[in-house]
């Protein structure tokens, strides 16, 4: 039935854009919103439907979970881009959703393929032909063609694979090869293993396939980035659970788990000193966006049930951050036409609501309390250490602790310090289209950090679906651990109690010692007069010290994509050597190879 | 829950009266060290009374108001969530619904609630003054996160009464027990109290004061007031977690006072570092030892 | 990795003075003399002064006035033109060219050099005449 | 050292009414606590090192640096002020917060000192600014410096040193004394437009 709603998403979507040929939002919400709510209604049950070819189509609980955050991200997306885009994009965005949920009710590895591939063409396609970016500075070529030739890659090492694993075990059935994976010991294993990883990390963006991710999130339409980094940057999580999670349970399996930990600890790392480094909202956006994904899969790679809890806390959280983040910044986008930091400024009075979306956003991504984000790392944290991997703890702790550098440089460029190149007379709050759906996002991100234990009753679902453990619910409002509680409805409060003392207190000091209202260039500035020509905004300049301490300077300095970009123009100058009637440039070529490369592993997969 | 407000309240006044102790002897004691007299041991509590008593202050708007106010609430949450003594239902807080990993997110709250009113001010210095701090707090809880992840997984618990509780004699303190993570949160104790050599955030002469470079008056008070709040609650944690708690208020402050003792000795003896001089310092030294101890503990076991 | 064992013992060292009394000079209750020929405030001995001016055309501040006194009784016998120098202390550098060219030396200058007022219109001074003490409050009624 | 000395005690035994008492308090604090900026614009900024170091220790009478203006009670202004030097002097008197405080120290405050005759420097302090205590000398010794506090001191005790009100009440003749002086460079109207109005308030 779901595998036929996804069939159906693309009927739905084929019939307006044939018979009605505009496009009726209003429509689709509503259709959307009538797809997503009955499943929901639906138990969580295996359901199957056998299709042309062998095509096989069940819709796990995990399977659900993606579907759903899908599913709202799609659906409080359109509400945000009511209106700003044209029909071909509306056709490719339903056909990537549809690929999407062939995906994730895929039962076998046909559907699996054919839906990874309408997904990651239809996304291609929708971020290279509507970019966003107009500014001649962004090199889009060169982000599309990394993009499509780091998906190729990803593809072609997932269909070897699956095809090694079709030879092997005679059954296109996910199932029957993920048991064979688990069955098997050593390296036979291994290599598919790895290499099936690589597609999926490839996919989250995980180091070192990370670069396709900053460029395509910058230039994909603004409220389309939102998209995929709260929906499609879930997909390589969703194929990790699905192929790999009972293996990183297996105990045999320590070693891998423990590497993978570390994958997640040093993406998170380096996209975090990326992060800080990043002149433009949505480029920080990205690389934060890969900082933070990384942290689910080094929660995966522990495995205990509070840890996979942490990791489904942490990936919901993601999605509800990153939706409100990127919505309220293509809102200001929108009003401002300014995207980088060194041209905002000084907003917070003329644009209050999205102030206060940022302030939630940062505070959850940062993992402060008493928002959600932190009750995802909590789980995660308290999982490492009751499994005693403290090195690996240390490892996401940095980058945890330099996430607040590029929290606070997004809502400092943006609200705080001085306007620069946006005039604050005429700023005007982000339209309702925005402010709709971030006010929900922001309410539920409130609600998760007043009741953490909400999150905990589907989890337990899926825990107990992938057979794990349950994790132990006592309120509503809190969090346990084997080692430990923490109370999200209490701290709330508590802070909340507090914050009103002091603000009280301080109000009655205003009678005595009233606050005078100052000018905003009458600033502490050694004595000196500031003007308006006086560059008093630090936008760009926020975390620049980061630079100078000796790791993260190392980190920044080094840039993975150009070093892609280099083997791959040099591999395409060997290419045209070699066969000098190709009339194609370098970059073809290195498709070619990629093609080449890949009917090798096909080979191979097929021989053995 | 009259007793858990009063309990709140009582606990701020003592953090206020030792904080202003201590550093009325911080202050003397620095001037000695300085050849100088001092001031008055109880100079803390005028200039922090003479600065309520401001008749103006500095405004820029709603945020830079509440940025104080989001400070203080941040130190005195915090506050709460620590317990103070062992084996007594007074100064408890709100420590059992919360947890160590939890209080160490919940110190941080505060300072980031004042960064916002410092950058709404628009004074270029404070916000450098704010990255400094933000940066620096990287050096700072790489390593103390260790040491306490040490302590954690070495007691089983991240609740910081029971870790406390487990300390029941002086051999089981954890500064005995765990040598090597005592040192190592050494380092980030220093660091987090704000003295030299990792007081570049509001050094003076170099950011022209750092993140206070605007507050005045009622705000400037709430602030110097926090501050002394908030390093007594590390001071105290620091007791909790590795000088085996305190069962009463006389035990409490001479335990804190010897760590203070140490604090001033670090802070008063030695220059300030840059601040990646203290980050790159805080990655090595500190965190080589931190991943000395994790080693010798899992290959002993 | 080296570590710097002599700046770590180096800068504790600074710890000793922490047992030892300070170097303060506890002003107001202790008083230091300052050293001789200190240049400190003007005095005028008038019973010597003879009037001639020289100090006021010397000065290049200008911060020296010929005046008449409060009294005929400050004027000595050998004072020909009635005038005794009135210093002004919002001008006056301490250069000691007065006390120099002084034929008589008569003006001189102390080592007394505190005086302070809250309002700047009392720096103005005839040395002989009255004395300038700490403070204004109780020197200049 | 002068916590309650004998002079406090004395005073406080003469006062009648509570309200009489509480003010008197608040000023106590104001007096055992200035935080000082020391702004010093030519030679006289030598003066203030001994004055707060080991030698002379001005923390004893509870006087310590301040970093920006706006924590700052007390400005020491010390000797020549050039014209280009007032208009950061206003500026960061203006951005103190009240109550505050001025000290002037040596010759060329009160009179133009040595500088009397020079095209660029102010003359006379008080037509810009109200000053609550003058310290003589071509440069004042830290005695003197300290004896400038502790006159400070009492005048605060007393609760004369409102220099502020007088400055925010007489805005005007301030303003165009400033104005004589500055001619077309004048501060913008930002740094005091404020004075002109109520301030507004929360």
């Amino acid at each position: 039935m779901v595998s036929a709603l996804a069939v159906f998403f693309l009927g739905t979507h084929k019939i307006i854009r044939e018979l009605l040929s505009i496009v009726s939002l209003a429509l689709l919400t509503g259709l959307l919103l009538m797809r997503i709510v009955s499943p929901v209604s639906d138990d969580f049950t295996w359901q199957y439907m056998p299709g042309f070819f062998t095509l096989s189509f069940s819709l796990s609980s995990f399977g659900l979970l993606f579907a759903l955050i899908a599913a709202i991200s799609g659906l409080l997306k359109s509400f945000a881009s009511w209106g700003i885009n044209s029909k071909g994009y509306h056709a490719l965005f339903h056909l990537m959703m549809g690929g999407l949920m062939i995906l994730l009710s895929a039962g076998d590895y046909i559907s699996f393929f054919l839906g990874w591939e309408i997904m990651t063409w239809s996304s291609f396609m929708l971020f290279n032909n509507f970019s966003s970016a107009d500014d001649p500075i962004e090199k889009s070529q060169d982000t599309g063609f990394l993009f499509i030739t780091l998906s190729l890659i990803s593809a072609l090492l997932m269909l070897g694979v699956l095809f090694f694993l079709y030879n092997r075990t005679g059954s296109m059935n996910i199932a029957d090869g993920v048991a064979w994976l688990h069955g098997v010991k050593g390296l036979p294993s291994w290599i598919p293993g790895l290499l099936l990883m690589s597609a999926f990390f490839l996919k989250s963006g995980l180091l070192p396939f990370h670069v396709w991710v900053p460029g395509t999130y910058r230039e994909a339409p603004h409220t389309f980035t939102a998209f995929l980094s709260a929906a499609l940057s879930k997909v390589g999580i969703y194929a990790f659970i699905l192929f790999f999670l009972p293996f990183s349970l297996n105990e045999g399996s320590g070693q891998i788990s423990y590497l993978i930990a570390w994958i997640g600890a040093i993406t998170a790392t380096v996209a975090t000193f990326k992060a800080i480094e990043q002149n433009d909202m949505k480029g920080l956006l990205a690389y934060s966006s890969i900082g933070q994904m990384a942290y689910v899969f080094t929660a995966m790679a522990v495995g205990s049930s509070l840890a996979m809890g942490g990791a489904l806390f942490q990936m919901v959280n993601h999605s509800l951050i990153k939706l409100l983040l990127f919505f309220i910044v293509a809102g200001i986008i929108e009003r401002t036409g300014k995207t980088r930091f060194d041209q905002l400024g000084g907003l917070i009075y003329k644009m209050p609501f999205s102030f206060i979306g940022v302030l939630v956003g940062i505070i959850a991504l940062a993992g402060m309390p008493p928002l959600s984000g932190f009750y995802g790392k909590w789980m995660i944290y308290t999982s490492l250490i009751e499994k005693g991997w403290l090195l690996v703890l240390t490892g996401i702790v940095l980058p945890s602790t330099a996430a607040f550098i590029y929290c606070y440089k997004l809502i400092y460029g943006i609200f705080l310090g001085h306007p620069t190149e946006v005039n604050p007379e005429e700023a005007k709050e982000i339209s309702p289209r925005y402010r709709v759906p971030s006010g929900l996002l922001m309410a539920s991100i409130v609600l998760l950090g007043l009741f953490p234990g909400l999150i905990l009753k589907p989890v337990n679902v899926l825990l107990s679906d992938l057979g794990m453990e349950t994790l132990a619910l006592t309120s509503q409002g809190s969090l346990n651990a084997a080692s430990g509680s923490v109370s999200g409805f209490m701290v709330m409060n508590v802070f909340g109690g507090v914050f009103a003392v002091i603000l009280i207190l301080l109000s009655l000091f205003g009678k005595k010692a009233p606050t005078r209202n100052l000018h905003r260039l009458d600033i502490a500035y050694a004595g000196e007069l500031p003007t308006e020509q006086t560059p008093l905004h630090y936008g760009r300049g926020l975390g620049h010290e980061v630079k100078r301490v000796a790791i993260a300077g190392a980190i920044v300095k080094r840039s993975l994509t150009e070093k892609y970009m280099k083997i791959g123009n040099q591999l395409g100058g060997i290419l045209e050597h070699v066969r000098g009637f190709y009339p194609g440039n370098g970059q073809v070529s290195l498709i070619m190879t990629m093609v080449g490369a890949a009917a090798v592993a096909l080979l191979i997969g097929l021989k053995g | 829950m009259l007793f858990t407000i009063f309990n709140s309240l009582l606990a701020v006044l003592l953090t206020y009266s030792m904080g202003m102790l201590y550093y009325g002897f911080y202050r003397i004691g620095n001037a000695r060290i300085h050849r100088r007299v001092g001031p008055p041991l109880w100079q803390n509590v005028i200039d922090n009374i003479k600065l309520f008593a401001k008749r103006e202050a500095p405004g820029h708007g709603i945020m830079f108001h509440l940025g104080p106010v989001i400070m203080t609430a941040g130190t005195i949450t915090s506050m709460l969530f620590v317990p103070f003594l062992k084996d007594s239902a007074w100064l408890q807080g709100f420590s059992s619904y919360g947890n160590l990993i939890l209080l160490i997110y919940l110190m941080v709250v505060g300072p980031l609630g004042n960064a916002l009113a410092v950058g709404v001010s628009g004074v270029p210095f404070g916000v450098m003054g704010v990255t400094r701090g933000l940066t620096r707090l990287i050096g700072l809880e790489v390593p103390f996160f260790l040491s306490v992840a040490l302590l954690m997984s070495g007691s089983g618990t991240i609740s910081i009464s029971e870790i406390m509780m487990a300390q029941d004699s002086f051999s089981n303190w954890n500064m005995m027990a765990h040598p090597a993570a005592f040192i190592v949160s050494l380092f980030s104790f220093v660091g987090m109290m704000g003295a030299s050599p990792f007081d570049v955030v509001g050094a003076p002469v170099e950011v022209y004061s750092g993140p206070q470079a605007e507050f005045g008056g009622k705000y400037l008070g709430f602030l110097a007031a926090q501050r002394v709040m908030f390093s007594m609650v590390k001071l105290i944690l620091w007791v909790d977690l590795f000088l085996g708690g305190a069962t009463n208020v006389f035990i409490l402050m001479a335990k804190s006072f010897a760590l203070f003792f140490f604090y001033f000795i670090v802070g008063a003896a030695f220059p300030r570092f840059k601040t990646e001089q203290a980050v790159d310092f805080m990655l090595k030294l500190p965190l080589i030892i931190g991943i000395g101890a994790v080693l010798v503990r899992f290959w002993s076991l | 990795m080296k570590i710097d064992i002599k700046g770590i013992w180096g800068a504790l060292s600074s710890l000793k003075y922490l047992f030892q009394p300070p170097g303060t000079l506890r002003y107001p209750d202790v008083k230091k003399e300052a050293a001789d020929g200190y240049r400190g405030f003007h005095d005028n001995d008038l019973s010597k002064c003879i009037g001639c001016g020289m100090c006021e055309d010397i000065c290049m501040n200008l911060a020296i006035d010929m005046v008449k006194p409060k009294s005929e009784a400050y004027l000595n016998a050998k004072n020909g033109s009635g005038l005794i120098p009135r210093l002004d202390y919002g001008r006056c550098c301490w250069c000691s060219l007065c006390t120099d060219v002084c034929p008589v030396n008569s003006l001189k200058l102390t080592k007394n050099y505190v005086y302070v007022s809250e309002d700047m219109n009392r720096f103005i001074y005839t040395p002989g005449e009255e004395k300038l003490g700490k403070r204004e409050k109780e020197t200049v009624k | 050292m002068d916590n309650l000395n004998k002079k406090d005690k004395a005073q406080l035994k003469e006062l009648k009414s509570p309200m009489a008492v509480v003010d008197w308090a608040v000023n106590w604090f104001r007096k055992q606590s200035i935080f000082m900026l020391a702004y010093g614009t030519g030679c006289g900024a030598i003066e203030i090192p001994p004055t707060v170091t080991a030698r002379y220790d001005a923390e004893r009478f509870g006087v310590r640096g301040a970093a920006t203006p706006r924590q700052a009670d007390v400005i020491v202004l010390s000797g020549y002020l050039a014209v280009k030097t007032l208009k950061r002097v206003i500026r960061t008197y203006e951005q103190m917060q009240e109550p505050k405080y001025v000290i002037a120290l040596g010759s060329c405050p009160i009179n133009g000192g040595m500088y009397w005759d020079s095209y660029n420097t102010i003359k006379q302090l008080d037509r810009y600014l109200p000053v609550d205590v003058t310290v003589a000398g071509c440069m004042p010794r830290p005695e003197a410096v300290l004896e400038g506090f502790m006159a400070l001191k009492d005048k605060i005790q007393r609760g004369e040193a409102e220099g502020a009100r007088d400055y925010r009440d007489n805005i005007e003749k301030y303003k165009n004394n400033q104005k004589e002086i500055f001619g077309d460079k004048m501060l913008p109207g930002y740094t005091c437009d404020w004075y002109f109005s109520d301030g507004g308030s929360f």
